[in-house]
C-alpha cells in the first residue's frame, strides 16, 4: 500500500516538474509549478514531516506561488513563449549532458547508498518519545539555539528583499518624477 | 657605509628627487650629476676592491654559513619566512660590469642632451630607474633579489621606447616586453623549483637546503645534490638559460631587440647595447655554469652551435641592412654570439675573451650608437642612401666614428680584436665538445657533427669577423665617403665639444685596451679562473685534467689555458 | 551532531564583543534608512555617506580593537581566524571605498541615497558573515543577504537601460548558482549529517558518523565519498559563478559593463573575498577526508586552468575597458583557485603539524593575493571612474598629457596587476610569487607555467592600456567623446575623499609589495590578543 | 521504508536536473526562474530525506530556511523582471544584448 502511493506520488511529481519545462504557457508553466510542490509537501507527510509539508503548502505553493502568478498577470505574460527555443542546437546537448549528469549521479546513489546503516525514521521517533515533546517544539528550540545565527540573518534577507523590492520596482525617481530612460553608452 | 647599496639606490631615488624638485630645463644637469656622482662611487668601490683574486671569506645566509668570494657584501633579512634578503656583493665579473655600467651612463645622460625634447623629467627619470636596475642585477647575490632587478629593468625601458622612440615604437615595445617576460617568467619557476630541490647527501641521506642564496646554493652544489645531476638541473637550467639568452640575444631569440633599437631613442640604445646586454652574458656565467655544471657541459655543443649561427646570421643580416641603426642591432647579435662562443669553450683564454668582449661591445658598440643618435640628430634620418661623403663637412665626426667602427670590427690593436681573438683562439680547444667526442664517439657531440676539428668551430666564427669587418667598411664609407650627393647634408654642423667628447673618451678606451691589454685582462683572469673552477666541479672536465690524456693531439694547448688545474 | 541532541535547558555560548562589528554594520544600515526618512533628499545625501562610511569605519576599529576572538565563537557559526578577519577588513575597506565614491554617483543619477547605502551595509554585513562563517546555512543566507543587495545595488540606477539588464543577468545566474549552491549543501549535509563545518571536518577526520539507534545502540555510519563529492562538487559550483571562475564567467562582463562602477568594483573585489574566504574553509574542512583530493584535484585544476587561459584570451580581444577588467577578473579568480588546488592536495602530501603549517602559508598566500586584487582593483576602478572613462578605451587615449596623476595611478594598477614577470615590487607581483611558489612546493610545476604563461598574455592587454594612455597622440580637445554625455568626468577637484583612498591605494601597492610581511603579520596582531 | 530514502534522492536529483534544462531552456525570465525554484525544492527535498534517514532534526530547521531565502529571492527577483519589463516590454531571457564588447 505504502509502495502504491509512493510510486504514485513519484510519477506525480515527475510529470508536474516535466510540466514546467514542457508548458509553453507560463501561467500553465506555474500552475504545474504548484503541484510539484504539493507533490513534494506529500512526500514530507509521508516522511512525517508534517511541519515542514504544511510550511511547504503555505510558503511554496501558497505565497511565492502566488506572487509569480501575480507577475505574470501584471506583465501580461500569457502568450505562449515562441518555439524558437529548440532551434538551438546547444541546448540539446546542454540537456543531453544534464540527463547524463542524471543518470550518473542516479547510479551513484544506487551503488553508494549504505541504507542498511541508516537507522531511518525509527530513530526519530524513539527521539520524539524520549524527549516527550512535538515536533514543532523541538524545531523552534533547534532555531534560538543552534540556529540562531541564521534565524537572525534571515530577518536580515528579508529586509534586504524589501527594500531590493521597492527601489526596483517603483515607478518614480527621487523628485517624484517618472523614471525616463537615458540614451546612455555605459551605465555610471 | 653601504657602499653597493649606495650605488644601486642613488641613480632612482635621486632622480625621483631630482624630477619632483627640479625645473624642467635643470633636470638634464641634475640626472648628469646624479650618474657622474654614481661612477665616482662606483671608481671609488673599485679602489676599495682587492683585485688580487683570493679573497674569500666566511658568510652567513639566513642558517646557513658558507664560504663567499663576495666582497663588500651586504645582508639584511627580507622576506624572512622564505629566507629572501638583500644580499649584495660584488666580485671582478661584476666589479667589471658595474664599472662600464656606470661609464655608459653618463653618456646614455649626455646623448640626450639636446635630443630629448619633450618631457625630459619623465625621461631622466626612467633613465636613472633603468641605471639602478642594471646596478641592482649585476650586484645582487640572492636569486630572487636578482630576479626583481632583472625585472625592473624592464619597465623604465618600456617607457624609454614606446614614449621617446620612433615611428614603430609600440610594436617594438610590445614585442621586446612579451618576449623578456616570458623568458623571465620561466625562470622565476626555475628559481621557486630550485629552492625547494636545493639540497645535498650526506651519508646518503637527503638534507634540504631551501635557499635563495647564490653562495649557498653554489656551495651545495658541490656537494651533488639532485640540482647537480644532469636530470635533476635540466629543466631549470633551460629556463634560466631562455631567459639569459632572450637578453643576450641568442639566435632564435634575438628577433626583438633589431626592432627595439631602432625604435628606442639614443639613450635607450646606448644603454641597451652597452650593458643591458650583457646582463645575459653575466647571467649564464654567474647562474648557468656554477649551479649547472653537469647541464652546461652536456649541453654546451648546442650552445657553440648556436652562437656560431648567431655570428654568422647577424653577420650576413647587417651586411643587407640600409638603416644604419638596425646595422648595428644585427653586429651586436653577431657580437654576443662570440660571448656565447667563449663562454662554452670553458677554457680560460676563450672565457676571459668573452668577458672582455662583452666589455668591448659595451665600449664600441655603444660608440656606434651615439655616432648614429648624432647623425640623426642633424639629419632626421638613418638611411644609408641619404648619407655619403659626410666626411667632407663633418671630419672630427668622420675620425672618431672611423675608431668606433675598427675597434667593433675587430682591427688588431684595437679593444675589439683582443677579445675577439682570445675567443677564437679559446674556441678552437672547445673543451666539452672535444671531451664529449673522446668519451661516446657516436654520442650527442657527433650528432652534433662536431668530432675532435674543433678548429672547425673557430674557422665558422672568424667568418663573423670577416663579414664584420665587411659590413661595418661598407656602412662607413656609404656615410662618409664618396660624393656628397644630398644637397641638404652640405650645411651640417659638425660636432660640439659635448659630443667629441664622449666619442673621443670611448675612443681613448678603445685605443688604451687595444694596445695595453694586460691590466684588463689581468683584473679579468680571477673571473675566469672563477667561472671555470665553478664548471669544473662534478663534471668530467676534473678528471679530465687528471687523466694522461694522449689521444687528442690539442690536448696540451688547452690543459694549459684552461686554469682547471687549480684545483678549488 | 544533533541526533544526539538533548533538548533541554540549552545557552549557547556567545562571545558578545565578537559580535560588534556586525551589529554596528546592521545598526548602521537600519540608522540610514531611518535618518533618509527623517531628512529629505537633500539632507540624506548630506548626512548618510557619512554615516555608512562612518559605521564602516567603525567596523573595521572593532577588528583592530580585537574584539572578535580569534577562533570559532557564537556555538561554532562562526570562525574569525586571522584568515577570516583579514578577509572582513578587506571587504570592509573595499564597501567603504564605495561609500566615498557613493555622493557623486548619487547626485549625478538621481539615485535614491537611502537606498543605496543601506544596501552597501547590509552587503558588506553579508559579505563579512561569509568569509568567517563556518556554518553552511549561515553561510548560504549570508551569501544571499549580500547577493540580494548587490542585485539591486547593480541595478539601483534605474534610469539607465543597460544597468537593467546587467541586474537581470546578474540576479538570474545569481539565482541559478545559488540553487546549485543549496543542492551541495544539502549533499554534504547527507554525508556529513551537519552542516557546522569544524564538525565536518571531524566526522571526515574519523570517517564514520556515531548515530543512535531506536535501543540506544550506536551505529557507526562510514562517510559517504559520493555525497562529499557530489556537495563539493555542486558547491563548487556554485561558488565558480560568485567568483566568475571560467565556464561560469557569463554574466561578469555584462554585469562589470553595465552596472554602475562603484558597484562594479565591489562586485569584483568584496564579494570574490568573501567568497573566496569561504571556499578556503569549506575546502579546508573537506580536505580531512581521505579520498578528497584525488577527486576534486581534478575540477578545481580544470577551473583554474580553463580561467586563467580563456580569461586572459578573451581579455585580449575586448574593446571596452570594463569587459576586459571583467575578463581579467575571471584569469585573476584562476590565479587565486590555484591557491585553492594546493589546499585541496596538501593533506595528500603531509599531516600534522607540518600540513597545518602548510595550510597557514597557503592561506596567507591567498590572503595577500586577495588583499593585492582589492587594492589594484580599487586604484583601476576608481582611476577609471574619477576620469569619467568608464569602458571607452578612446577615453585613455593620451591620458597622461591631460590628467598626469590619475594616468599614472592608472598605469601603477595595470602594472600590479600584470604581476609576475615584469613588476616585481608591487603587491600583485608578491600574490602571484607567494600563490605559485606554494603551487610549485607541492608539485604543479606545470599548473605554475601555465599560470605565469597566462600573466605574460595578460601582460599584452594591461601594457595596451598602459600603451593607449602614455604613447598613443594626445586627443584633440575637439575630438574628446565624453563631452555632455553622462560619462562626463567627476570633478574630483573637490573630493578630498577621493584622491586620499586613491593615493592610499598606489601607497599600498608598493608597502605590501615591498614587505608583504607586513600585511600577513597584521593578521596575526588581529588574533592574538584576541578574547579566546 | 527504505527504498523510499533512495528513491527520494534519485526524485531530487531527477527535480534538479529538470530544473536545470528549465533554465538552459526556457526564454521567458519567469519560467526561468520557477525552474530555479523547482531546484530549490528539490535540494530541500534531499534536505528532508536526508534527515529522515539519518533521524536528524536539523534537516527541517534547513528547509525553513531555504524557503525564507527562496521567498526573498523571488520577491527581488520579480521586482526585477518588472523593471527590466520596464524597459524592453518583454523579459525574454535570449533577447537581452544591449551589452556586448
Amino acid at each position: 500500500m505504502f509502495l502504491l502511493i509512493y510510486s504514485t506520488l513519484f510519477a506525480l511529481t515527475v510529470v508536474f516538474a516535466l510540466g514546467v519545462l514542457v508548458f509553453r504557457n507560463t501561467v500553465k508553466s506555474a500552475i504545474s509549478l504548484v503541484f510539484t510542490m504539493l507533490c513534494i509537501a506529500a512526500n514530507y507527510l509521508l516522511m512525517r514531516q508534517e511541519f515542514v509539508a504544511f510550511i511547504q503548502v503555505i510558503v511554496y505553493a501558497g505565497a511565492i506561488m502566488v506572487v509569480f502568478l501575480f507577475v505574470i498577470m501584471l506583465l501580461n505574460l500569457r502568450e505562449p513563449e515562441s518555439p524558437a527555443w529548440y532551434l538551438r542546437g546547444m541546448r540539446y546537448w546542454g540537456g543531453a549532458l544534464a540527463f547524463l549528469f542524471f543518470f550518473v549521479l542516479a547510479w551513484g546513489i544506487q551503488v553508494f547508498s549504505v541504507a542498511d546503516l541508516t537507522p531511518g525514521a525509527a530513530a526519530l521517533e524513539e527521539l520524539r518519545r524520549e524527549s516527550g515533546q512535538a515536533e514543532v517544539t523541538q524545531l523552534a528550540t533547534l532555531m534560538v539555539t543552534r540556529y540562531i545565527v541564521p534565524f537572525l540573518l534571515t530577518s536580515v534577507l528579508l529586509l534586504v528583499a524589501v527594500i531590493g523590492a521597492i527601489v526596483m520596482a517603483r515607478r518614480k525617481d527621487e523628485d517624484g518624477r517618472d523614471i525616463t530612460f537615458d540614451e546612455d553608452e555605459e551605465g555610471a | 657605509m653601504p657602499l653597493l647599496t649606495l650605488i644601486i639606490a642613488i641613480p632612482a631615488v635621486l632622480g625621483l628627487v631630482a624630477c619632483l624638485l627640479l625645473p624642467q630645463r635643470l633636470v638634464k644637469y641634475g640626472a648628469l650629476a646624479i650618474v657622474l656622482l654614481d661612477l665616482a662611487l662606483v671608481i671609488f668601490a673599485a679602489g676599495r676592491f682587492d683585485w688580487s683574486g683570493d679573497y674569500q671569506r666566511e658568510v652567513a645566509a639566513f642558517e646557513h654559513t658558507v664560504p663567499s668570494h663576495f666582497q663588500m657584501r651586504e645582508y639584511v633579512p627580507w622576506i624572512e619566512p622564505f629566507r629572501i634578503s638583500w644580499t649584495v656583493g660584488v666580485d671582478h665579473l661584476s666589479m667589471l660590469m658595474i664599472l662600464l655600467t656606470a661609464a655608459i651612463g653618463v653618456f646614455a645622460v649626455l646623448c640626450s642632451w639636446s635630443s630629448i625634447k619633450k618631457r625630459e623629467k619623465e625621461f631622466y627619470f626612467f633613465l636613472l630607474v633603468l641605471q639602478t636596475g642594471i646596478m641592482g642585477t649585476f650586484l645582487a647575490i640572492d636569486m630572487f633579489l636578482f630576479y626583481i632587478f632583472w625585472e625592473l629593468m624592464l619597465i623604465p625601458l618600456y617607457f624609454l621606447i614606446g614614449i621617446w622612440g620612433s615611428k614603430n615604437r609600440i610594436f617594438a615595445t610590445m614585442k621586446f616586453v612579451l618576449y623578456t617576460l616570458a623568458g623571465s617568467v620561466l625562470m622565476l619557476v626555475a628559481l621557486i623549483w630550485m629552492y625547494y630541490t636545493n639540497g645535498y647527501y650526506e651519508n646518503g641521506v637527503f638534507q634540504q637546503v631551501k635557499t635563495y642564496s647564490f653562495e649557498v646554493m653554489a656551495h651545495t652544489q658541490g656537494e651533488a645534490g639532485p640540482l647537480g645531476s644532469f636530470r635533476g638541473a635540466i629543466w631549470p637550467f633551460l629556463a634560466l638559460f631562455v631567459a639569459f639568452a632572450v637578453k643576450i640575444p641568442l639566435f632564435p631569440l634575438h628577433t626583438w631587440l633589431p626592432d627595439a633599437h631602432t625604435e628606442a631613442p639614443t639613450a635607450g640604445s646606448v644603454i641597451l647595447a652597452g650593458v643591458l646586454l650583457k646582463t645575459g652574458g653575466y647571467g649564464i656565467i654567474r647562474f648557468c655554469l656554477p649551479l649547472f655544471p653537469d647541464v652546461a657541459f652536456a649541453l654546451a655543443p648546442v650552445c657553440t652551435w648556436l652562437a656560431i649561427i648567431a655570428i654568422i646570421y647577424g653577420a650576413m643580416t647587417a651586411i643587407v641592412q640600409t638603416d644604419v641603426k638596425r646595422l648595428v642591432a644585427y653586429s651586436s647579435v653577431s657580437h654576443m654570439g662570440f660571448v656565447v662562443l667563449g663562454i662554452f669553450s670553458f677554457n680560460a683564454q676563450a672565457m676571459s675573451g668573452a668577458i672582455l668582449t662583452m666589455i668591448n661591445h659595451g665600449i664600441s658598440t655603444s660608440g656606434l650608437f651615439l655616432a648614429v643618435g648624432m647623425l640623426y640628430e642633424r639629419t632626421h634620418t638613418r638611411e644609408m642612401s641619404n648619407f655619403g661623403g659626410l666626411s667632407r663637412n663633418l671630419p672630427i665626426f668622420a675620425a672618431l666614428t672611423m675608431v668606433m667602427v675598427l675597434s667593433s670590427a675587430g682591427l688588431p690593436g684595437l679593444n675589439g680584436f683582443i677579445g675577439e681573438f682570445n675567443v677564437l683562439l679559446g674556441s678552437m680547444s672547445n673543451v666539452p665538445i672535444m671531451i664529449q667526442a673522446h668519451e661516446n664517439p657516436a654520442g650527442f657531440a657527433a650528432a652534433m657533427g662536431m668530432v675532435e676539428y674543433t678548429w672547425f668551430i673557430a674557422a665558422l666564427a672568424a667568418t663573423g669577423v670577416i663579414l664584420g669587418a665587411v659590413y661595418l667598411l661598407i656602412m662607413y664609407q656609404r656615410t662618409f665617403f664618396g660624393k656628397l650627393d644630398e644637397a641638404r647634408n652640405g650645411s651640417l654642423r659638425d660636432l660640439v665639444p659635448r659630443e667629441w667628447g664622449q666619442l673621443a673618451v670611448l675612443s681613448v678606451a678603445a685605443v688604451w685596451i687595444g694596445l695595453f691589454p694586460r691590466p684588463v685582462l689581468n683584473a679579468i683572469q680571477p673571473a675566469t679562473e672563477r667561472a671555470l673552477q665553478s664548471v669544473a666541479i662534478g663534471t668530467p672536465l676534473a678528471q679530465w685534467d687528471e687523466e694522461s690524456v694522449t689521444t687528442v693531439d690539442v690536448q696540451v694547448e688547452w690543459a694549459d689555458a684552461s686554469g682547471v688545474s687549480k684545483k678549488p | 551532531m544533533d541526533s544526539s541532541l538533548p533538548v533541554q535547558a540549552y545557552v549557547p555560548e556567545i562571545h558578545p564583543t565578537g559580535l560588534i562589528p556586525f551589529l554596528l554594520l546592521l545598526l548602521g544600515g537600519i540608522a540610514c534608512l531611518v535618518v533618509d526618512a527623517a531628512t529629505g533628499k537633500e539632507g540624506s545625501r548630506r548626512y548618510l555617506p557619512w554615516i555608512a562610511g562612518g559605521t564602516l569605519l567603525a567596523s573595521i576599529t572593532c577588528f583592530f580593537l580585537r574584539l572578535v576572538p580569534g577562533e570559532v565563537f557564537l556555538e561554532d557559526t562562526f570562525r574569525a581566524d586571522a584568515f577570516g578577519q583579514l578577509a572582513s577588513i578587506i571587504i570592509l575597506a573595499s564597501t567603504f571605498v564605495m561609500t566615498t565614491m557613493g555622493p557623486s554617483l548619487v547626485r549625478r543619477r538621481n539615485l535614491p541615497s537611502g537606498e543605496f547605502y543601506t544596501l552597501i551595509l547590509f552587503a558588506s554585513l553579508g559579505m563579512t558573515l561569509l568569509a568567517i562563517s563556518n556554518e553552511l546555512l549561515t553561510a548560504f543566507i549570508s551569501l544571499e543577504v549580500f547577493a540580494l543587495s548587490l542585485y539591486v545595488l547593480v541595478g539601483i540606477d534605474r534610469r539607465s537601460r543597460k544597468a537593467a539588464e546587467a541586474c537581470f543577468k546578474y540576479f538570474v545566474l545569481g539565482a541559478f548558482a545559488s540553487a546549485f549552491l543549496v543542492f551541495g549543501i544539502a549533499f554534504l549535509y547527507g554525508a556529513a549529517h551537519t552542516t557546522f563545518l569544524t564538525e565536518m571536518a571531524e566526522v571526515f577526520r574519523q570517517g564514520y558518523v556515531e548515530s543512535v539507534g531506536p535501543e540506544g545502540a550506536v551505529t557507526e555510519i562510514p562517510v559517504n565519498t559520493m555525497y562529499v563529492f557530489v556537495g563539493f562538487a555542486f558547491m563548487f559550483v556554485g561558488i565558480c559563478f560568485k567568483l566568475s571562475l571560467a565556464p561560469f564567467h557569463m554574466w561578469a562582463p555584462d554585469v562589470y559593463q553595465g552596472g554602475n562602477m562603484p558597484a562594479v568594483m565591489v562586485v569584483a573585489t568584496a564579494s570574490k573575498v568573501a567568497a573566496f574566504a569561504f571556499l578556503v574553509h569549506l575546502v579546508e574542512a573537506l580536505s580531512y577526508w581521505q579520498g578528497f583530493a584525488s577527486g576534486a584535484v581534478y575540477i578545481v585544476t580544470a577551473v583554474a586552468v580553463v580561467s586563467m587561459l580563456w580569461g586572459n584570451l578573451a581579455a585580449l580581444v575586448q574593446t571596452n575597458f570594463r569587459r576586459m577588467m571583467a575578463f581579467s577578473s575571471v584569469a585573476h579568480s584562476g590565479y587565486m583557485t590555484v591557491g585553492i588546488l594546493v589546499l585541496v592536495a596538501l593533506p595528500g602530501l603531509m599531516s600534522g603539524a607540518e600540513l597545518e603549517a602548510g595550510q597557514l602559508l597557503i592561506r596567507q598566500a591567498v590572503i595577500l593575493y586577495m588583499a593585492g586584487y582589492t587594492v589594484m582593483n580599487i586604484l583601476a576602478f576608481g582611476v577609471a571612474y574619477y576620469i569619467g572613462g568608464g569602458g571607452h578605451m578612446a577615453a585613455y587615449r593620451g591620458l597622461v598629457y591631460r590628467r598626469p596623476l590619475p594616468a599614472a595611478g592608472m598605469a601603477i594598477a595595470m602594472f600590479s596587476l600584470v604581476g609576475i614577470g615584469f613588476t616585481p615590487p608591487t603587491i600583485g607581483f608578491m600574490g602571484k610569487f607567494y600563490i605559485f611558489k606554494e603551487a610549485v612546493q607541492v608539485g604543479f610545476v606545470g599548473i605554475a607555467v601555465i599560470a605565469l604563461l597566462a600573466s605574460v598574455i595578460s601582460a599584452f592587454y594591461y601594457l595596451n592600456l598602459v600603451v593607449t594612455m602614455f604613447m598613443r597622440a594626445e586627443t584633440k580637445p575637439a575630438e574628446a567623446p565624453l563631452a555632455g554625455t553622462p560619462e562626463a568626468p567627476v570633478q574630483v577637484g573637490g573630493e578630498l575623499l577621493a584622491r586620499v583612498v586613491l593615493v592610499t591605494a598606489c601607497v599600498l601597492i608598493f608597502v605590501f609589495g615591498i614587505f608583504p610581511q607586513l600585511f600577513i603579520g597584521l593578521g596575526e596582531t588581529l588574533v592574538n590578543g584576541a578574547v579566546r | 521504508m527504505e527504498p523510499v530514502f533512495q528513491a527520494n534522492l534519485i526524485l531530487s536529483t531527477l527535480l534538479f536536473t529538470i530544473g536545470v534544462l528549465g533554465v538552459m531552456w526556457k526564454r521567458n525570465a519567469i519560467s526561468l526562474f520557477m525552474s530555479v525554484e523547482l531546484m530549490l525544492n528539490a535540494a530541500n527535498l534531499a534536505f528532508v530525506t536526508f534527515a529522515f534517514q539519518l533521524g536528524l532534526l536539523s534537516g527541517g530547521i534547513l528547509v525553513l530556511f531555504i524557503m525564507t531565502v527562496a521567498a526573498a529571492e523571488a520577491g527581488v527577483g520579480l521586482a526585477i523582471f518588472i523593471a527590466l519589463f520596464r524597459v524592453h516590454r518583454h523579459i525574454r531571457v535570449d533577447e537581452q544584448d544591449m551589452l556586448r564588447g
